[in-house]
């Protein structure tokens, strides 16, 4: 077992990727930049900077894919899909069912996604059940460095598009530049969890829609993705300080989404609790919801998610996110009905 | 080398194969919309006449002549129209997404997606087809969509193998393109870093010279051009159009219109007498331009290379019924694809 | 009292709005053909056609509403919103919470909604639950003629921006264009309820956020919009006929969503059944039932949405798209439960 | 009248508060990313000088200048960058967010989306406020976001009253805009539809005169314009930009990142030994360029401008000592405001 940074796990695992498939091709912009050292190794044909054209790269990507080439797309921000998006939703979601299942299109977007650094709300979003709304698209959120390498690996095998969301906070290069830049003035509210981490020596694809059980629990199921997972963990630290025991389940992938997982766990605890970075309505809660109704299963329920535009302001911004305490608040009210 | 007779018979054949689907349109046998390409078989034939194994094309919402071109069976691409199973997409596409992997051909419905896919087809040839190239179809109100012009901007970035095609009837559904677009087409390709030509698509032999040495010049890595091509489409923007209708039928068609047409000129509260004028005479003006549109021997491009023909009556002959029976067969296959009750579908 | 169509209704009340305020242009591709009638009456300048370049007119109506006008989009089809995203998400929906409520963004965008007459899955979708997840949108499914013209007016007057859908099935004028092509050889399976009706001598707005019970019943509810609202009428015809009794309630605005409207009727049926031509993952379905669960009313579930991309096949997409039939078999399970 | 002190204390006021916002940025007390317009005062400057009451302006990320420019109070702004409640927007928005209703003036982080703002706001002139125009400014990088070509040729097709200024520095963050961008942006412009200039930035008073024809052309309902100006940016793209560090620090900031850098290039699999010399020789030629990016007195417009004052040493001390005062001013109002432990707030 090796220890690696998120950052350094994703780009060792992309560059396993890269050396072993010369269909591999990175593109993005400044990726000469924040993909320094793949861009020395493997040129620039295949770590190609973009000019600001989204649309065009994206659709690049899809054409690129249906012919061929597995590109990975770096997008930096999620907030940038709404620039490009018909690229995704009415190109890249719909090959496989127009073609009547016979031409697919094996590409991957990455993205950073979340908030965290008072950032704004226009560069903060999450945006996973926005894209996961739309049949055709796969959609994972790593929360460790393991998963992300695993994942990373397996989104790039796999023959549809899939998007790689990244929680800035756990993303040490992003966030050094988009959050400190350089300074020692600011600090963010890191969870310790997922920012570092042992990896495995060599780099296999994690299977996708496979939820992992972060902590078992025997009275109320947390459930989420990314950020969430570290700020579960540690509310479930403060329940069972006062006899309550949680369960924590990184979905990791949220199309396809393990709704066994989640359902089998709430079989036993009664109670689901969805922690959610993406917005509130139309989205993942309500998703597990349907989920749970569906299932039959009894179970109390409640949701904490984003409910407005992320506020610039990071004492505000800190309230609006799912954090600890709302956690750990939300859950105890869900003990007591 | 132009060989005058192959492609007239490959412009024929697009001609009747749309023939025969707008008759199933009509029919009642394909439902929704339908977006053919009669009158502009010269530049489809003239470009794709170039392609090969391993060259891709993108097209739009009027791709169905494309497919043929490259290859693709007039009775897939029919069934295809009619939503069957055995179609080339097994009946999820229709008309507007027709997809063939073999063929490297995809279509979209999406104005101006063309660009972006084309410079993937051309990515990936560039990777691992070395002189295979890409040719991107779109009109010329496509020219105003973000996500084209960021294509060719890309495409001259990364020197990629893509040949635009512009087919520029100067309409947009029922908008005159001249109206909404500043500046002209190929200025704006230019300034995007592709340099391009205008030239009239009803002459498939100039087009077929053109595209080969655009293409010529993409194969060896000399990066993407952009063609403008002009042609007349006597259909309108799609089968049942109602400006076309409007013109044929006036009274069935206009009728109903009129009423509530000079009710709003005449009722008060709104513009000034001379905005309503004004807005009038162009409606008119856009019925006019629509009754104009005839294609006439002039503007038709098969008709033109028919003339040019260097063989004998008989030979012609023969082209054509043979042209004919391949269309009448795929046309049977199509039907006799049909399932019981099947023509029911869409009534 | 009287009668118009779908269509006629709407440009009724989008004539009284620009008779009444001069604040309100109209703009967007063809519109001088689509509103012939407008163009004639009021002029160039306040009908305006519009190249094909949705990202600059859609982010035009959020500057001009920012500046004082009241900008009323024609998209024509809401699968085009693709393209143009970010006008929206960024940019319209994001302005009063960036400005700390100082500045609003009063726009309509209005677009043709759903499928049913053959046109492909790139031109057939919903996507009200992808343009609800977003905050700082509302979003309108009128269902009827009067509902068409008073949330038409309500939009018009709202200070957010505001979708205004119409189901193409329901809008002779969409679907003359689309579906028939002036031929008398196709029909489709147009819901006789909504095509055409009894609207007010004089508009007045409808407010957003309230829905409607359309029918009364004791035994289940069924809760939707469009389209599904006429099938599900049907299906509770049906029902009735076997015994069960069920409440149909028209949502009529997806964002603001009337939770309390369903949560009521809930209350007594115990049974939701949520019908929706919107894709099903992470959409109103699973909204719904999130509102139900945090409740806590114990209530069973089901819900018929779209699963995939929509077939171009007309048999297949009547499979697809929620019918009477689903409808109905799934009502008659969920009372099994 | 072009009046040179207005100008000159117009843009040392933004320099000064931008060195103030720069300040409270270092020390923590502005979270996120910051980018300043520091060493294009003279494009801001030269055409919002030109702008009164209803007219209106769209910014990018770097509108900070364009605000105080407007008239916004330099408190306000300043606050909002801390993120405060009594901030312009209430905290709401930060540097990237800013928003006055009273000046129409707006800002975004979405590269492009000025353009169809500044659209709108123009549009809403034609109607509203006849003779009010919109101004829109961007980077040279925007040039290639799809909405901002579309903004274009819609101003031109409609008429509308808009000035496009593109600020170009040559750099999108770390991409050189020349190696990806094709044509030339005036070209491009002219392709849209709209005509323009390429000048130099750094000479507000040559920045001024061609503000005020483009401006007026628009007022009298002849249209929109496109203004390419040049300009340095001795910060890079944002305040913290990990190329500037490189290159100050290169011992601290360059180290950890050779060890990688090193065995990706000797690393076998991957490219040829001559691609990743080409790899490395671009990535020097970028950090070299950041080092070449030094303001200097001839690139600096504020510097310029004071050199050609024609006032005494004393008004113009004078002067300079009363900017100095409101900005200082400014910045311990917005320190006032800091609630009890706020400066905690983003540690
Ligand atoms: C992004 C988008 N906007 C609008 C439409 C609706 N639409 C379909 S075809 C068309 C006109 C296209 O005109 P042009 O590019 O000139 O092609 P032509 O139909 O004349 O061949 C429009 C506006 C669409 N399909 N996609
Ligand atoms: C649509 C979009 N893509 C990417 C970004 C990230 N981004 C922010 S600023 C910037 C560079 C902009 O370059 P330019 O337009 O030249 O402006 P400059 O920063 O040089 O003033 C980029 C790529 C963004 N904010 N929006
Ligand atoms: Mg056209
Ligand atoms: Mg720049």
């Amino acid at each position: 077992m090796r220890e690696m940074t998120f950052s350094q796990a994703i780009e060792d695992a992309l560059t396993q990727a890269m050396k072993e498939d010369q269909r591999v091709v990175v593109f993005g912009e400044d990726v000469h930049a924040l993909r320094m050292n793949l861009y020395t190794r493997f040129g620039e044909k295949r770590v190609r900077p973009a000019p600001i054209s989204e649309s065009a790269f994206l659709g690049t990507a899809v054409g690129a894919a249906m012919a061929g080439l597995r590109p990975f797309v770096e997008l930096i921000l999620i907030d940038f899909l709404a620039v490009a998006a018909d690229a995704i939703i009415n190109q890249a979601a719909k090959v496989e069912a127009f073609s009547g299942g016979r031409w697919k299109v094996p590409m991957v977007v990455r993205a950073g996604c979340g908030g965290g650094y008072g950032d704004g709300g226009q560069h903060e979003q999450s945006l996973w059940g926005w894209i996961a709304h739309i049949p055709g698209l796969k959609v994972v959120v790593p929360s460790t460095p393991a998963d992300a390498g695993g994942l990373l690996l397996a989104a790039i095998a796999d023959e549809s598009p899939v998007f790689f969301l990244e929680p800035k906070l756990l993303t040490d290069d992003l966030l050094e530049v988009l959050g400190s830049g350089g300074r020692t003035t600011v600090t963010y509210d890191i969870p310790t969890g997922g920012r570092s981490g042992p990896v495995p020596e060599r780099w296999e694809p994690l299977a996708l829609g496979r939820a992992a059980v972060r902590r078992e629990g025997t009275d109320i199921t947390i459930a989420g993705a990314g950020i969430a997972i570290h700020r579960a963990t540690e509310a479930a630290d403060l329940l069972s300080g006062e006899g309550i025991s949680a369960s924590v389940i990184d979905l990791r992938s949220i199309a396809p989404l393990d709704r066994d997982a989640v359902l089998k766990d709430v079989e036993s605890t009664g109670r689901l609790l969805v922690v959610d970075d993406d917005y509130r309505d139309f989205g993942l809660t309500g998703e597990l919801a349907a989920a749970v109704l569906e299932s039959g299963l009894p179970a109390r329920f409640a949701r904490i998610a984003v409910e407005g535009t992320i506020p610039f302001d990071p004492k505000r911004e800190q309230k609006v996110l799912p954090n600890v305490e709302r956690i750990y608040e939300a859950a105890r009210r869900l003990m007591e009905r | 080398m132009f060989d005058s007779v192959s492609l007239y018979r490959k412009m024929l054949t697009c001609r009747r194969v749309e023939e025969a689907i707008a008759g199933l349109w009509q029919e009642g046998l394909i439902s929704g919309e339908m977006h053919l390409g009669i009158g502009e078989e010269g530049i489809n034939a003239g470009v794709l006449d170039h392609l090969g194994d391993g060259d891709a094309v993108a097209l739009d919402h009027r791709g169905t002549a494309g497919m043929l071109l490259r290859g693709v069976e007039a009775a897939a691409i029919i069934k295809e129209c009619m939503g069957l199973e055995d179609g080339l997409c097994g009946g999820m596409g229709g008309h507007m997404h027709l997809f063939s992997k073999d063929h490297l051909a995809a279509s979209s419905g999406i104005v101006g997606s063309a660009g972006p896919t084309a410079c993937g087809f051309a990515l990936a040839a560039q990777h691992l087809r070395p002189k295979k190239v890409a040719v991107a179809f779109f009109g010329e109100g496509a020219m105003n969509q973000g996500m084209l012009m960021e294509s060719l901007n890309l495409a001259a970035a990364w020197d990629l193998p893509v040949l635009f095609v512009c087919r520029d009837n100067g309409t947009a559904i029922t908008t005159s393109s001249p109206a909404v677009t500043g500046g002209s087409l190929e200025e704006r390709a230019r300034g995007l870093g592709v340099s391009g030509k205008n030239i009239s698509g009803v002459d498939v032999e100039v087009v077929w010279h053109e595209a080969a040495v655009m293409l010529d010049r993409a194969r060896s890595g000399k990066g993407p051009s952009f063609l403008r091509t002009t042609c007349l489409r006597p259909q309108g923007h799609f089968l049942g159009d109602p400006l076309i209708r409007m013109v044929h039928k006036p009274v069935a068609e206009m009728k109903p219109r009129t009423g509530p047409l000079v009710s709003a000129a005449m009722s008060s509260g709104g513009a000034s007498i001379a905005q309503r004028l004004a807005a009038i005479t162009k409606i008119m003006a856009m019925i006019g331009r629509t009754a104009r549109t005839q294609l006439g021997s002039a503007h038709d491009p098969v008709l033109q290379m028919r003339k040019k023909l260097k063989i004998t009556a008989d030979d012609l002959a023969g082209l054509e019924e043979e042209v004919e029976l391949t269309v009448k067969d795929a046309l049977e296959q199509a039907l006799q694809s049909l399932p019981a009750g099947g023509e029911e579908a869409t009534k």
